[in-house]
């Protein structure tokens, strides 16, 4: 089927659609000319600022986190691909101050690439800047093998946690510490029912037979490894809450934070009844479904599926977590 | 020579993205293209001048395409060249082929990706390669460049029978089983650019 | 195509959504024992209540919209098909106090029907409920037939600044004035490019041609009027804005709101495009775009297209528009 | 009676569904179906006694259907129907008639819809009208059912030519020419249900 989106020129595509973005968040953030995400009200200049990098083509992510309790900056790329080292480091050098920068990257080649050879400049220029990377979707290597694990929604949580202790004025180390707790004690995995098209090259970026889905599709539409027949809502959360809960090794008892992800076109409806089947599961077997969210936190185009997310919560995390956040596409 | 590298990728972008389609994302011949283009502004605005910035230049530019692995990767390349061109303004066979085993040594910074891991590197290693023993075997400029892009032509085709290893295509390995990487055919486009604008050159 | 959702028995499907729904959002909403969706901490007594009704399938409206500055009580009906009057009259009841209750309902046939049963029943017990009815899609009638108009998105600016009136002690007719002059002032076009699917029948509701767009759409997929081919941004959004500036008068200088409210698989991408495409056109006829909004607050399930909404802001309204609201699904 | 009809709807709600398809939203089945669950539920925790108080509680089970349009009417069918019933236990010819066109005037308090207008009333206008000529031929129970049937069902029959005024389906007329309205069709099942139920309850 033909693409059918509501574009100009695909290669103004990333100019536009962050101008539009700027202008409906206009009371929260704003772009800098070489389209750099900021917060409209800057954050005081004693605390640790956030900043993130990662392709376009992903909305709400990763730009509509910039704000009161979340990021400082964020620096789109192209249509899934990375911003390249020279715009992240004109990023870190203006996020730069006494407190620390703490950059969240997600670990996709590019993103990592682009990231190092930054940071790697950024050293040699003697600002202070620390890195997290998030790999977490166990469909693409084992939990010790970090660097075979794609980074997906996850970063969401990182960066919620450790966005919130910087505003509590946390140190550089602090928030480090807080975003690597977070970082260690998560997992997602992937569902995909239809593909993508890329909104430049119209071409669907995966192919998914009629009737299945497949488990352990990525956030570009690289293909995942299981592929079955669509089951019901509460037998794929069973599937992947079993493969989610054996990951982080979650046990009796334990406190988890639970979300689904929506990644384009799946509804928020069936979303929340996959989130309400989590419940279900969960109770029976006594683990706590401490904090849940839904919604479509970080999209790939108009793909249908989601990505379930857990991570084994301790009262710290919990509490950043709950803490507020003024930004344009998360609030609390 | 860098514009001849650039119109190859101008006429081929097409198959490139269509490679990147099997269990990749699809975007890789538009990217190079977007890559390309940086280079071309860069050539067009740069005053003459010195090879080695020129390259260096150029190297930013194509980092600044913002285009995932493709920018640091192809970046890299142009940069190695240029840290490991000299301060002469036009460069000689043996100059041609210690810049290109810079150009690689830098790309290895980036990657731990070797040959036979189906990326850029299953191009790039035998052309580096064969560029200096050309070099060595005391061939002219055109000489080198017609080695090394054979050596890059290649190696992308033997790219055909691999599984990759590395890039987001990994995750798909069978997908992409009968067809080449995307990345090292781009690879093998910029050597045989790089040949036919020293032909057009004169040399 | 078979339907490829995550739902389990379809008979199930509106408790389970609900379900989900109360459980990521318990800091904020609670569902009663018959489904009605309220508050977790309900509003003063001395200040108005708003209520709704509407079918589900359409999330994250109405719920969604339930809380602090917004909506009281939300009667959720099954899929597509707004609830009887037994659960209206309830939520009405359960409403009731001495400042009475603004019921807010969207102009569909089941959902008129119910209300004003409801009110019927209310008045026979002596309860003080007014009604405002919302019709503002412009390809269903003209402006002198508001009853032939339906009822799109533009439900969510009258709750949004009638709910910010209520909460800072409004009476109960100048909540209703104030919600009577927001719907006077709006109108609303809809464009579709892909189908949704009924999932409960699992059929599509629609059927537009693979090449073309459908202005006029209606929110169960009821077809529109003007058929084209599928233009871009800028010009889609030309045709929609001269069609929306028209029915409305509007003359330059006049301060408008604008929002993009995409209804399912369109990406958040491409309504920041057509945003912006807006945002351009607008400029050129010296019309003020003073606020503006993009994102899915009304969906169709999995269609393709978005709503156009605009209306005329004075700045009475503006300043309701910007006052703070905490709901599941919008929060400023 | 009130359990015949529920049968004829459960048989046939997939082809009401497949009518609501053309411009409407293709779930009116769906929602006659829990219509009539409702009503199935209602009779079978109604402890026998009055028909006016069956019908009553039938018609509040059926309006809290939460089936957009459909329970309104509907609901409002049988409540009117209550409202037309005597106190007596068991119905005579004369006062089922009156029953009827108490239904339908009841209905007309939810809907301006007017014969010709592609909805229920093409149906249930005539098969009142029916129903009443009937009685007052002097028909027993039975034959007024039948009659009021047959008449239902031409109406239905005869909204295939007409484009709809009124409901969702309004904004697609043409869409569903050529097809029955599936709400006239809900109408002349109904009809159907009360004959069939009646015949078996031995009229
Ligand atoms: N880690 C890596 N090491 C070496 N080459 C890589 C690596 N990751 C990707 N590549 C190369 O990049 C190509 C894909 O480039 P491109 O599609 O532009 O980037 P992306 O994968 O970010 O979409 C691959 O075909 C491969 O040759
Ligand atoms: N205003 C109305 N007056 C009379 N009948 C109506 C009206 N609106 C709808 N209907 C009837 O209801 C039927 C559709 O019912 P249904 O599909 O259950 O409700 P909805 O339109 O809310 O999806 C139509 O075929 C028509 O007969
Ligand atoms: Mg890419
Ligand atoms: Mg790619
Ligand atoms: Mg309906
Ligand atoms: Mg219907």
């Amino acid at each position: 089927m033909a693409m059918k989106k509501f574009l100009n020129d695909p290669d103004n595509l990333v100019d536009e659609l962050l101008s539009g973005f700027a202008l409906a968040h206009a009371d929260k953030v704003k772009l800098t000319e070489s389209n750099l995400v900021v917060r409209a009200k800057a954050k005081a200049r004693d605390k640790v600022a956030l900043v993130t990098l990662g392709g376009s083509g992903h909305e709400p992510a990763l730009s509509g986190y910039v704000g009161e309790g979340m990021l400082d900056i964020s620096v789109p790329g192209e249509i899934f691909a990375a911003p390249g080292p020279p715009k992240l480091i004109e990023a870190l050098r203006m996020a730069e101050r006494p407190a620390g920068v703490l950059l969240i990257v997600l670990n996709h080649d590019g993103d990592v690439m682009s990231a190092n050879m930054a940071m790697e400049m950024a050293q040699q220029e003697g600002l202070n800047v620390k890195q997290i990377l998030t790999h977490e979707d166990i469909s693409t290597g084992p939990r010790d093998k970090p660097e075979q694990r794609r980074g997906l929604v996850g970063c969401l949580a990182v960066i919620k946690v450790a966005g919130a202790a910087a505003e509590q004025g946390a140190s550089l180390d602090e928030c480090l510490e807080i975003a690597d707790r977070m970082e260690r004690n998560m997992a997602t995995l992937a569902v995909a029912v239809t593909s993508a098209t890329h909104p430049c090259t119209g071409e669907a970026i995966s192919e998914i037979p009629q009737a299945d889905m497949i488990i352990g599709m990525g956030q570009h539409g690289e293909s995942g490894s299981a592929q079955s027949k669509l089951k019901t809502a509460d037998e794929t959360a069973e599937i992947m809450l079993d493969m989610l809960v054996e990951d982080l090794s979650i046990k009796k008892g334990d406190d988890v934070l639970l979300m689904i992800n929506g990644v384009g076109s799946t509804t928020l409806m069936e979303q929340y009844v996959v989130l309400n089947s989590c419940k279900k599961i969960l109770d029976s077997r006594k683990i706590n479904m401490v904090r849940c969210a839904a919604g479509e936190f970080l999209t790939v185009q108009e793909m249908g599926g989601f990505q379930m997310f857990m991570a084994r919560m301790d009262d710290e995390l919990i509490k950043l977590w709950d803490a507020a956040c003024k930004c344009p596409c998360m609030a609390i | 020579m860098l514009l001849g590298a650039a119109g190859q990728i101008r006429e081929n972008h097409r198959r490139l993205s269509e490679l990147d389609s099997f269990g990749g994302d699809g975007d890789h011949g538009t990217t190079m293209l977007r890559a390309m283009e940086n280079l071309e502004k860069s050539v067009a605005s740069s005053r003459g001048g010195q090879m080695k910035q020129l390259l260096s230049e150029t190297a930013w530019a194509v980092m600044g395409t913002d285009g995932g692995a493709t920018g640091p990767l192809f970046g890299s390349f142009f940069m190695g060249m240029s840290n490991g061109a000299g301060q002469e303004e036009r460069m000689d066979c043996v100059a041609l082929a210690s810049m290109f085993e810079a150009a690689l040594e830098c790309v290895r910074k980036r990657t731990k990706a070797e040959a036979g891991d189906k990326t850029i590197m299953d191009a790039m290693i035998p052309a580096v390669e064969q560029a200096r023993l050309a070099a060595d075997d005391g061939f002219g400029i055109c000489g080198i460049l017609e080695r090394a892009a054979e050596a890059a032509r290649r190696g992308a085709d033997s790219t055909k029978d691999l599984q990759p290893r590395l890039g987001r295509a990994k995750n798909a390995a069978e997908q992409s089983l009968g067809h080449e990487d995307p990345g090292a055919v781009s690879v093998s486009l910029i050597f045989k650019g790089f040949l036919k604008g020293a032909l057009e050159d004169g040399g």
